[in-house]
């Protein structure tokens, strides 16, 4: 059943962590989301970063908004505490919680409508503050669960750009961040865990406010404009009685992401992406060169992951 | 003809509900059938109760058929497709001693799956799909239309006329067309041999649809605003409000788009769009969008849910205090909070009618059905410039989701719309000085002038205190006698918001009072209490202000039942606060757990509060 | 010795009124005159009527006498001091006749400005500044202090305690102690000398306040919140909520650092805060903190005014529906919209009652004075936490920016604050599984875990449709049966909000109703239509939901009038719809011009609809 | 008296436009904010800038948020049209009146509070929409109107910087514009009218959304921390019931700043500024080398103002 599809586990016998649990232990409920959504592998990447760091579960805080993307806390670390709260808002939340309790590790799952739209000012307002946690944006480009309008991130992965650049451009948030003064600023690829979990440790770790944007592609949604295969194109090319409430089954992408070169990825709706992670001896401290080296690889139609800006001194 | 029962036979009186997995192309099928059925002239209903999930949860669609119109929600199954087999268990449950369950044979039934009292027909849709078909999109997908073809044959359905619809659905694509031709067959064949076709309950063609259409709510909706000639609209994705404005922009992009032909021959021609749809960052986006629109003078709305009301609540307040008109569109879904986003409810009642904070009166109208979102949709735009304030049409999940038979939407094309009082250069050269709130009409509206109009119109908006003349001022008669006259003006909408529906019967000493999509179950339910020897005439409130009748009508009964969608009685509480009369004179009769209302609901309840059940 | 009328002689009963510009310092001799008349142990109000602006625009100050403790706005006036001459005209025609204008002389006054039914006492205030004081500055502020010093030689404040009050207020400073001193002594002689002092309304020394203290509300307020032990505040900027924090903030900054000596002798201690008030980003971000911060256990409030309910309306839903504890400060204030910040009204009761979508009911308390403030303020936070739900409390600007006479504010220190049922991980450890919202008390309220508690605590809070294990539901019963616990959890709460205070009077057959910052004025009506021979008992409504004594009260009279600061009797709406009483029962007596309600106004009002007037 | 201060006016006989109007016909109300505030000179500069581009006024239209900022409207161009809006839901409105007629001169006044915090989403989005706006921020700095707290974009121009960068970093709105793609970004002073003049007319001219960030000193709530002269610290060191309501009358400041040196301006406060206009020949055009001006000049305690960011291309 594509309902019940859970997050790979590695074979048997499970390996332990410290405090003698199995990465089992920090898994949730089983996800209801599309087969292949992008989500389902942010989750296991989540639950395989906590497994390893041996956070104790009920010391984790795990928060979202709402869209998809903010179902899936549900779906990691059963025993940790969990805040499904109102769209845009988890951010405000995390930041009482924080006050109230600096003892636990906080984990904030958003989608890119949920925090580029109606709860950017909160997401701003979270970097400034430096709020202690990891914010975690899974960017499709779309408003997922309520059925594929574009978003402000809309045209990220749709190379070269459509429309006017001025009257579209898609809201940035790791840019914004550099802006903003943010301590730790990650962006990665759903499909790769190899670099995907480490740098979730990495900001689990980070004492202060760690963004990461994650591109999570929509399998259903894929809604860049022009794309052939896209829902949208479907839609009106096709008969809606037919198709509207048809979701193909698919199954996540998943690529390794090279520093050397820049890797060409092919989402469901047959865009194509181009991913590099930031070379070694990359120098993620200066901010003038992070956001040079992020435009320039912009500007060749690639898409710079890893962790490109850390700032501990700024940390609290 | 209408409903016949010969001994076990059943005729047009009977329903159907279907069990799948959301996202595995049922709709296709379920509507394919509510469709020919229509088409055979006999009154249908199709409500889709679907999950907030995109993949892979249960979904169900209920098929109802009545000959007498009684289309409300049935929740007594005559046969039930099984086609999701996590749920097996509880649907099998669902179907009534005596009746039937379809499922996919392809794989054997558990044992304690089975009923006695039920008859079970075997399909094997799944293997029959897998011969077939070669495509494994095909297989998945024609599964659905097999089953079709089955039920088609059990219940009835001129497999003609579903063929005809699958011809005219897939005009363009061939072969789309012959799978799905061939499926219905499958279907259709394989029931007519296997099984005692038709069932005891089954269809036989009426001619009740010919001047209804087979509509939803928000298609409606959007129809009456783009005939209202609303041309701005600032939204914000929510269900099950969406589909408003994927209707309107499709519209739009149909008949707003102007053609302006390239003086070059050899160049196509450009286009111009005379109307502009913003999806907005948010809901105080939106209605801010709407207030700025309506201000300038563009016929402007949004369309939204609870949550989007709440956001908006501090805005539209600023809209009533600065008398700005603007239409919003609150298709109502079960709260509080995020609550059920995919079921029904008529929980904003209150929370519209006094948005924000302060004294604040909204003007609100409640359709029952698609052909009243179409009407009253169109007149809000008229009552919105007529009282340049805000106007919320109250529809709801079920009425703007799923598939009515309606009467067919007609348009005046005499209509002129009511832009209310505005004075253009013209009007103000001819008076000597112009004060936004002055020179009040006998409803209490005063004229107001549109940005870029002549500086002698030109005024300030504020909102905060201002007299009469648009000046600030915290002097208290100045402010009061502003607001003063926005409580007055809103008394003077209730003549002219949609009357309430009345029908009364004879000897009647109980009244019912409903709102809104409860129309037709309480209908049904008036016609089972007289039955149950309880005459009860009926009140169906369609807009506020209240006229004095609804007030008469309570006072004119021994007693009186509202009958609404949600936990607290909220139209009970309006009316007695709004029009006087004790709440206690009012029972309420309330259903909220997120699927549309039945009437065996309104029956029960009435009787065992009368205390003759 | 109260009041005493000798022939023209008026002692202890008189009303001053003060119009200064806005910025000019006028404040301080203000608040010294009221502090001084405190000090001789006579009742006595200071009203502050000031603009939204910060500098130049008019401003007015109220001083009430009256030894029987009515303290309510007086509207007419003995002695106007207009320092004004922006507003000289409206000031002058504002004092009764027989009154007293105190002016500026160093200018003449327009001969159009004089009225032979008052005297007119020139002090030139300007002149005698320049002539004594050097600093520009103090030739402005010094004028204050001159003017007051004549109103105590005119009215008889013992001006060696004026003197004093400067002294303490001026300890640190020896320069600005002198010439305060001699500004008082300036204008004190000025008047013996050149008047006819003291007037025949003047004061005579009383006892009265030997157990009393003068404080406004904010103030009040955030010392509840203080002894209440909340740790986290989130908020945003709103007159005339602001002072509530920054009292708040002042009060944890002397109270709350814990002092954290270091290791070596040599360095000074570092202070640790233990608490936190984060000024957010709007009013959204403000309830989202203290939800946040409440569902991690902490006491949290915000402190806010109408439009930022408005803004918090979908969150304080989800507080309601998750069952969060919350607090949430209303100081309100005059709406719709922006209205009229700085001015007063009770225009939120309805929106704070059902705030949010869906069906949300909400607990409310309304504080009368700041004495209440102080109390009610701290038992907010044992309500929400025993009941897992926001709590508001109903200020507005009258109560919460005015100085009042209260009873010293008195707190029992073996107070144990009551955090509801939370359990911690021995509690976990006892039981065999934890479902959040299950195993409710006969209160309706379910125990609760913090985030951090062991896992067997940890659950998953939403929005969304959950049952009452906290899992996600759509399945109608599962829904209702939370949100019905949650309508009988709400009701459960009326014994323990603040109890209406009844007062009966014998043969009384009309009964007054009334809510927080009417009381003085209704207790004073009450008084003076007794003396119409109108006998009426009184009723003070203190919290929400309703006991049913607001019923029984209305029921046991044959008319009731409702008095409330709102255009649209919000308080009668509520009790009819609550207690199903009928809103006809109930007359309503409105003041919504954003000034403080006088015991006249109810009279008149009153007597009017009575018709006996 | 304080509340009557007008903006300056040039001396009689007023100069017409080629409408035919004077200066005056683009005033407005007298304005009631303290004597000497920066709004007021940012009011007389407007004035004087649609004044002489000779914008007929019934073609403006004006709005506005809530605080003393966006009281102003009601001082300037009393021909045009005028809302005065909710507290940061200015950008909202407007975009929805530009929507309904585009053929309108649109002139937003804001203030800092209005627009960083609470309206901080609104006015994101409005710059991705590229809105053809006027959009005046008057940055003091503080909260004026609620009477001094500290603003989002606080310490502006308080030099060095206060506290821990990371968790008290304002925010700049023209930082934000250029990573948002804006297409007119400027920074001016109250106090230096041959230079807003200017900027104003340039951004009444360019269609699409001009961002302008007016630096405009708060004479009352001067609310540095560590000034000595502040309000705040006037509030602790004296005796409230003397001072709270007492607002000393201030001149406002009036400054020419000069491209070839940095010109160090005293505040209200005593705090000093030091603002330069950007030179001759500086490149508008190119985003990067934009950024890096600004930040060159922000490490040397400079605020850059001048018209520091155009792109004509993006126009709509
Ligand atoms: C106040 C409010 N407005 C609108 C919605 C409807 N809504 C639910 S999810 C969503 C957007 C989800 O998009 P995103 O955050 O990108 O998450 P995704 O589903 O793409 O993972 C919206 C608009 C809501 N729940 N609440
Ligand atoms: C929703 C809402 N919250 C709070 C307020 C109170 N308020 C009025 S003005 C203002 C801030 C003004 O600051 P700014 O925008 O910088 O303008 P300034 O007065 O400094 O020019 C606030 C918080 C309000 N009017 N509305
Ligand atoms: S709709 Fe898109 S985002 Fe949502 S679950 Fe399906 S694939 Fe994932
Ligand atoms: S308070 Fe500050 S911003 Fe407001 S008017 Fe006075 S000087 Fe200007
Ligand atoms: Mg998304
Ligand atoms: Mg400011």
């Amino acid at each position: 059943m594509p309902s019940i599809v859970k997050p790979l586990i590695p074979l048997n016998p499970l390996p332990k962590n410290d405090l003698g649990l199995t990465v089992r232990d920090y898994e949730g409920a089983m996800s209801t989301l599309c087969a292949g959504c992008g989500h389902d592998s942010v989750t296991a990447a989540i639950s395989h970063a906590f497994f390893e760091l041996s956070t104790p579960p009920n010391r984790i805080a795990k928060l979202s908004g709402i869209g998809c993307s903010s179902k899936t806390p549900t779906y990691f670390v059963k025993g940790a505490h969990g805040f499904n709260s109102a769209h845009g808002r988890m951010a405000t939340i995390a930041t009482g919680a924080n006050a109230a309790n600096r003892e636990l590790t906080y984990i904030g799952i958003s989608g890119d409508g949920d925090s580029l739209s109606i709860g950017l000012g909160h997401l701003m307002h979270a970097i400034r503050r430096n709020i202690n946690m990891v914010y975690v944006i899974e960017n499709n480009g779309v408003y997922g669960l309520t059925k594929g309008q574009l978003s402000a991130s809309a045209d990220i992965g749709s190379a070269p750009k459509k429309g006017d650049a001025n009257l579209l451009a898609p809201i940035d948030p790791i840019m914004l961040g550099l802006t903003l003064g943010a301590t730790f600023l990650a962006r990665s690829f759903s499909g790769d865990k190899e670099q995907l979990i480490p740098i979730l440790k990495a900001a689990a770790t980070h004492r202060g406010f760690a963004l990461i944007d994650v591109i999570s592609p929509c399998v259903t949604f894929n809604d860049h404009e022009g794309s052939t295969k896209s829902y949208k194109f479907v839609r009106q090319h096709e008969v809606k009685e037919v198709e509207t409430d048809f979701v193909p089954l698919a199954v996540p992408i998943r690529e390794k992401i090279p520093s050397d070169e820049a890797k060409a990825v092919t989402m469901h709706d047959g865009s194509v992406l181009r991913f590099r992670s930031v070379p070694d001896g990359y120098d993620p401290s200066d901010r003038m060169s992070v956001e040079e080296y992020i435009r320039d690889r912009q500007s060749r139609g690639e898409i710079a992951t890893g962790i490109l800006y850390v700032n501990e001194s700024g940390a609290e | 003809m209408t409903i016949t029962h010969r001994g076990s036979e059943r005729v047009n009186d009977f329903a159907v509900k279907l069990a799948n997995v959301n996202g595995t192309g049922s709709a296709s099928a379920n509507s394919l059938l509510v469709q020919a059925i229509f088409r055979m002239g006999i009154p249908v209903s199709g409500k889709n109760l679907f999950p907030s999930n995109i993949q892979g949860l249960p979904t169900w669609y209920e098929i109802r058929v009545n000959g007498n119109g009684h289309t409300a929600r049935a929740i007594d199954y005559d046969l039930m497709i099984a086609m999701n087999s996590q749920t097996y268990a509880e649907d099998i449950a669902d179907v009534h001693a005596g009746g039937y369950v379809l499922y996919d044979s392809s794989w054997p039934l558990a044992n304690d799956l089975k009923r006695d009292d039920v008859t079970f027909l075997g399909v094997p849709l799944a293997t029959m799909c897998l011969e077939n078909f070669q495509k494994p999109r095909e297989r998945i997908l024609m599964k659905n239309i097999v089953y079709a073809g089955a039920v088609a044959a059990l219940v009835g359905v001129d497999v003609t006329v579903a063929a005809d619809l699958l011809t005219e659905t897939f005009a363009k694509n061939e072969a789309l067309r012959e799978s799905n031709q061939r499926a219905l067959r499958l279907g259709y064949d394989f029931a007519t041999e296997n099984f005692e076709c038709p069932l005891e309950f089954h269809l036989e063609p009426m001619d009740a649809n010919a001047d209804s259409i087979l509509i939803d709510g928000n298609t409606a909706t959007a129809l009456g605003c783009l005939y209202a000639g609303a041309t701005v609209a600032g939204w914000y994705p929510i269900t099950p409000a969406t589909a408003v404005m994927d209707n309107f922009t499709r519209l739009c992009a149909a008949y707003r788009r102007e053609k302006i032909p390239s003086d070059n021959p050899d160049e196509p021609p450009t286009y111009k769009n005379n109307y502009l749809i913003i999806q907005a960052e948010d809901e105080i986006a939106s209605i801010g969008m709407v207030l700025g629109a309506g201000w300038s003078g563009a016929r402007a709305f949004t369309s939204t849910s609870g949550p989007g009301i709440s956001l908006m609540s501090e805005l539209l307040g600023l809209g009533y205090y600065t008398e700005i008109p603007a239409v919003i569109i609150d298709v109502q879904r079960v709260g509080p909070s995020t609550g059920m986003p995919t079921r029904t409810q008529q929980g904003d009642i209150l929370m519209c009618a006094y948005a924000s904070h302060g004294d604040t009166k909204h003007i609100l109208l409640f359709p029952a059905n698609p052909h009243e979102c179409f009407e009253f949709a169109a007149q809000s735009f008229d009552l919105a410039e007529r009282f340049q304030t805000p106007v919320f049409m109250l529809s709801d999940l079920d009425i703007g989701m799923n598939d009515w038979v309606v009467p067919r939407l007609t348009w005046d094309d005499s209509y002129v719309p009511d832009r209310g009082r505005v004075l253009n250069d013209t009007d103000l050269a001819e008076i000597a000085e112009f004060f936004r709130y002055t020179n009040e009409d006998e409803e209490f509206v005063t004229p107001r002038t549109l940005p870029g109009s002549a500086s002698k119109g030109a005024y300030f908006i504020r909102g905060s205190g201002h007299d009469k003349y648009g000046r600030y001022t915290e002097v208290p008669d100045q402010y009061q006698e502003v607001i003063d006259r926005l409580k007055l003006k809103h008394a003077s909408a209730a003549p002219h918001v949609p009357a309430p529906l009345i029908e009364r019967h004879e000897g009647a000493k109980v009244g019912i009072i409903t709102v809104g999509s409860c129309d037709l179950a309480v209908r049904e339910a008036i016609g089972d209490l007289a039955g149950h020897g309880l005459a009860t005439d009926f009140l169906r409130v369609r807009g506020f202000p209240f006229v004095p009748e609804v007030r008469e009508f309570v006072e004119a009964h021994e007693r009186c039942f509202v009958v609404e969608q949600n936990r607290d009685g909220q139209l009970r509480s309006l009316i007695a606060i709004e029009t006087g009369v004790a709440p206690e004179r009012m029972t309420s009769v309330l259903a909220y757990g997120g699927f549309p209302l039945s009437a065996s609901q309104v029956v029960n309840s009435v009787l065992t509060q009368m205390e003759i059940a």
